[in-house]
């Protein structure tokens, strides 16, 4: 099976182009979505989270690949569908209220559709509603919040508990990151996980989703 | 109303030190900035904390601690001047008496440590510049820009004696640009769309200084969110150190329209490009360091003060450390750091300290290597020799990249693989782009639709001409 | 098995510079210090927390982020090596087993580090005195001093490469003198009680690092406990900067002990009076100044660069800047300053920073006036020229005292009239001191007849002469 | 009546001698003890603490101040006893567990007596059951704590705790001090009153006092 290994080197190297036509004459030739997917493009996606984990790439270039992974995703999707396959995990991501920053955000939600999750972003400076609103919509498994001031740290908190209110706690993970974040920050919140970068990100969502299938 | 800047103030490197600039600037209580002594400017700010009706009291205690114990140490330690940065939070932006509140409150402080122990000081204002919030942005119009200029109107009543903006036009591109590594995004970001903005907010800045009375000084903008953001992501290893550089180059060719409308120093401290617009205006700079490793890590600690003329922090949270509260201990490190800087400049000696400052950082980093005296010489030479912003900014990548090169081809500076590979690939896409930005905005206008704003620009109406 | 040094290691006050000590000092990995060039020592610790069986998870992870962010950045900025300063917190001395799970947990972030990138450090350890519990403190016997003992024996076989103290031995004499500014209990408490402990004490240290097989370095002591008290006194106005000033100089006669009792360097960064030590030994020392602001302010910022071997943050706590984690920021901080000095030694310049450093501070303060070189060198000749410990505290506290009055009658140190008043009291006070400290224990023993345990210093069956 | 003038000023130069001999001859001449405690030498007191504050004084200065004061006082106690006079107020002060630096301390106690306190210094490294005890045996009217060092700012909490179990925190004002403590932290652990130094705690142990007699 020569084309999804070729599928595998052209998201390795960002090919958005290469990825599309591999994928579509594979499909074309009766190739197995679902095997496309979890053979081949995730396994890419891991190499570039592993090399930009050792500092062999930089963001570009992994954003190239996600880019690229993306493109060959949305040409399956509707075979996955009706196969029923699911994604790793559905993630409601946003920067929080107050904070219009959102480079970190945006490089952890190209990461994690990377990696196999349903991603939807809410984009910055998110009042709590927001977050209920799009967990309720899309049945997320996890809500990502970003914050990257000091100031707008303790909108995390509010989110959590606007979260807690609406009775949505229990049925979600969350987890925290931002350059001013730290660990102890998300415990003391009673977030479920943080994450130092982007890559970490897609391992903790992991750990999440398993956590939240054994309990 | 812009004319470009179109010969250096300085005639030679050499003319490029610490304390020292062709044109200084008067300001605050007896201050005189650029006119031979170094002044440490401390900024400071809150620690994590909600700002809001209920925590407005504290807020407010915090920062009468702060001035306090600020003004307390640069009176202890006889420091020939202070000045102290307020760079507002966004809430402060949002709601202008707030902000006006502070800046009141802090140059009471300033006022009051004058008269009681002729400590020269003077207070920098810094608005956020909220305008950033729409997707795209709008920057000419709505309630973001409305409460922006009238927050500079009340930070000037209330006594500011410096105003500076980090301001964000084009940023919405040139973050999309940096992520992808995309250079044409890039160079579009800081040569044609940033420079309009530039031109329009700033001339609007210096207005509203004038028509207060004139004893505000507009001080200068920063390509904080451009170079620092490509900085920050190279420290974290997201991107090449080169394109960095390079980055921090071109944007010297946006800070410095603000100077071109109206702009007179001190420019603002974390505006690393500093040493180039002080070549081309003569203004004098803020520049920040080793000492702002509270802020944020650099390749520059050192060099970046060889020609600075306020040597910053750039911001510490008002947190507790064992000697006292940081603003405070920041404030003790930034006088030292001074004295010795006026020290060897009273012996005469300005450009050999200098020299060494440079030596410390120049070679370790391609960031650092571009911010010497003759690299900042020969960027400023290249921007005032090229034509309008987009040629500007080009003008400055290609000679950034040739210093990089020049540098690696003869051994000096010693770059791992991908970071050559980085290097070659930034030259051949400088090479590429066309050579007048009429030839960028129909592909810009497509690739990024609905991501910037064109009316924010003054698209179609500008003058895309020299 | 004492003999008093009776000669300085250097000739003349300019062969006093930073980063150079006629007896260098090899340990730890690759690590040489007083050789050439300057290293940054990063001292880090716990942020308010209790420590605890239930908390220990926590403190170790606390270390374990310090050493891994602290090394980073030295990797990172290429600093040609490194010197981590573990200051146990008394529960860890207390608890001998925990001062030692630490060290080696630092060590092996050190191996780990060298191994990987070449990394040269060393680790320092410093257990902390607690002999000072008892009412009056028992020195030489009980369970303080056996787990003292234990502490160095495990932290020496953990992986220490230099341990140092921060000895008490007469500290509770002096706390009053200072408190009431009584200088007979002062000189006694620096020049009979404490070289006496020292002695002793210094005599086990340097048994336990050459019995553990000699990779242990045997560092030096600091008078922290008694001139940094007065000097944080002195900042607070709670007592003279003359009164401060002083002591500094005589406290240099009592650290002294240490190198004459196996200590060979680099000394330990609190102890100020590190350029004394240096001009009598020769041996490397360890300075704080500016960049310690984080842990006490000083007006010795820049003169305490002058003469150091190794540059040191003093101590920072593990709190969260907006750069990173605090000691992190403190050891990027440190690395620029190292890294200037090593530029100006390598263009063959150091004297002339290290006047720059000196002049900086040296006549704003008396407690800078006593620090440079020239007067560093004067009271250590001073020092070596006199008889025991007594009379080299004497010595010293007359030569300080002659340096500030020259300086004030030449108009080079200008002082109010309050700390004029006290320079009068304390040079009369030196006057009226016995010749020989024979004619002071009889008063000493009834004035503080409970606050000391003279059998802590081996009264009566000591040898008063030399 | 110039003794007691002279009184003042032998205190205000601390000179213990001469404020000894003076309190000895004017109660001989039949002084009243009272009026020359309140007319006099706590005036004197206050004018040290006034200077410290200007800092015309150091401590040494004001330390003598303060034990030329006692040494009158001392003399002065039998009568005072008999007249029924109460001290200002009752101190119970110590550094907590843990902590073994005292100059702050000792400092803040000197000038509560001088203030004309009645004070107790259980001394430093004092653990919580101690505090207890004096208290009950002493009658105190305010717990002072002090901490120099960061690790043992807990134990001011937990010193805190004790005297809130033992049912004595309703009875007594707890104020606290020393170099790491902040005004916050002694909110944050229910502290009644933080000191930044030893002659603003004269000055808080009289708001306390007068709080105390006011609820
Ligand atoms: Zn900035
Ligand atoms: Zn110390
Ligand atoms: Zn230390």
């Amino acid at each position: 099976m020569s084309e999804p290994s070729r599928l595998y080197q052209a998201i390795l190297e960002g090919n958005a182009k290469d990825a599309l036509a591999i994928t579509q004459q594979a499909l074309a030739e009766g190739a197995n979505a679902l095997e496309l997917v979890n053979g081949h493009m995730i396994p890419a996606m891991d190499e570039v989270g592993r090399r930009f984990e050792n500092e062999d790439y930089f963001v570009p270039e992994l954003l190239l690949s996600a880019r690229a992974m993306k493109a060959a995703l949305d040409l399956i999707r509707p075979q996955l569908a009706s196969s029923g396959a699911q994604p790793a995990g559905r993630v409601v991501i946003g920067t929080v209220k107050g904070d219009l920053h959102d480079i970190g955000k945006n490089l952890v939600a190209s990461m994690l559709e990377g990696g196999g999750f349903e991603v939807h972003d809410l984009g910055a400076d998110v009042p709590p509603e927001k977050f209920i609103e799009a967990v309720r919509t899309t049945g997320a498994d996890i809500v990502a919040l970003s914050a990257l001031l000091t100031v707008t740290m303790p909108a995390m908190r509010t989110t959590i508990e606007a979260l807690s209110q609406a009775g949505l706690r229990d049925r979600i993970k969350v987890m925290v990151g931002g350059a001013p974040v730290t660990d102890q920050y998300a415990r003391e919140i009673g977030a479920d996980g943080y994450s130092e970068n982007a890559s970490a990100a897609v391992a903790l969502a992991r750990r999440l989703m398993a956590a939240r299938t054994a309990a | 109303m812009s004319t470009y800047t179109c010969e250096l103030a300085v005639s030679n490197p050499d003319e490029l030190v610490f304390g020292s600039a062709p044109k200084p600037v008067r300001c605050g209580f007896d201050m005189e900035i650029g006119a031979g002594t170094v002044f440490p400017e401390v900024n400071f700010t809150l620690p994590a904390m909600e700002i809001s009706d209920a925590t407005w009291g504290e807020v407010v205690g915090h920062y009468e601690e702060m001035a306090r114990n600020v003004l307390k140490r640069a009176v202890s330690l006889q420091a020939p001047g202070i000045v102290l940065e307020f760079e507002l939070l966004p809430p402060m932006t949002e709601r202008p008496e707030w902000g006006a509140e502070i800046t009141a409150l802090l140059r009471r402080h300033l006022a009051a440590a004058y008269e009681k122990s002729g400590l020269k000081s003077a207070l920098r204002v810094t608005p956020t510049d909220i305008r950033d919030q729409g997707k795209p942005p709008l920057l000419r119009t709505g309630e973001a820009w409305e409460k922006l200029k009238r927050s500079f109107e009340l930070c000037i009543a209330a006594g500011a004696d410096i105003v500076s903006i980090e301001s964000v036009g084009g940023k919405e591109v040139h973050d999309l640009g940096l992520m992808y590594g995309d250079l044409r995004s890039i160079v579009f970001a800081l040569g044609c769309l940033a420079p309009r903005d530039m031109a329009w907010l700033w001339d609007h800045i210096s207005a509203m200084c004038a028509e207060a009375g004139g004893r505000t000084v507009p001080g200068g903008d920063t390509a904080c969110g451009f170079a620092n953001t490509a900085m920050q992501l190279a420290h974290q290893k997201m991107l090449p150190e080169v394109l960095a550089a390079v980055v921090r180059a071109m944007s010297a060719a946006r800070s410095l329209v603000a100077f071109e409308h109206g702009a007179v120093g001190p420019s603002k401290d974390c505006a690393y490009e500093g040493p180039i617009l002080k070549a081309i205006t003569g203004c004098p700079i803020s520049m920040e360091g080793k000492s702002a490793a509270c802020a944020h890590f650099s390749p520059l600690g050192n060099i970046a003060a060889a020609m600075c003329d306020l040597w910053s922090n750039e911001s510490v949270q008002n947190v507790r450390l064992l000697s006292g509260n940081a603003p405070e201990a920041y404030a003790e490190l930034l006088s030292y750091d001074c004295r010795l800087m006026n020290v060897a400049a009273r012996n005469g000696q300005s450009k050999l300290l200098r020299d060494w400052l440079t030596e410390s950082d120049e070679w370790l980093s391609p960031q650092a290597a571009i911010l010497s005296a003759p690299a900042a010489w020969e960027i400023a030479e290249a921007i005032v020799n090229a034509g309008d912003g987009y040629q500007r900014c080009l003008a400055a990548g290609h000679a950034a990249a040739g210093i990089l090169r020049r540098a690696v081809d003869e051994g000096r500076l010693r770059l791992p693989a991908k970071e050559l590979l980085w290097l070659e690939r930034i030259e051949a896409g400088l090479r590429e782009m066309p050579s007048a930005e009429t030839g960028l905005w129909d592909e810009m206008l497509e690739k990024h639709a609905g991501v910037f704003e064109p009316s924010s620009y003054g698209w179609p109406h500008f003058d895309l001409g020299h």
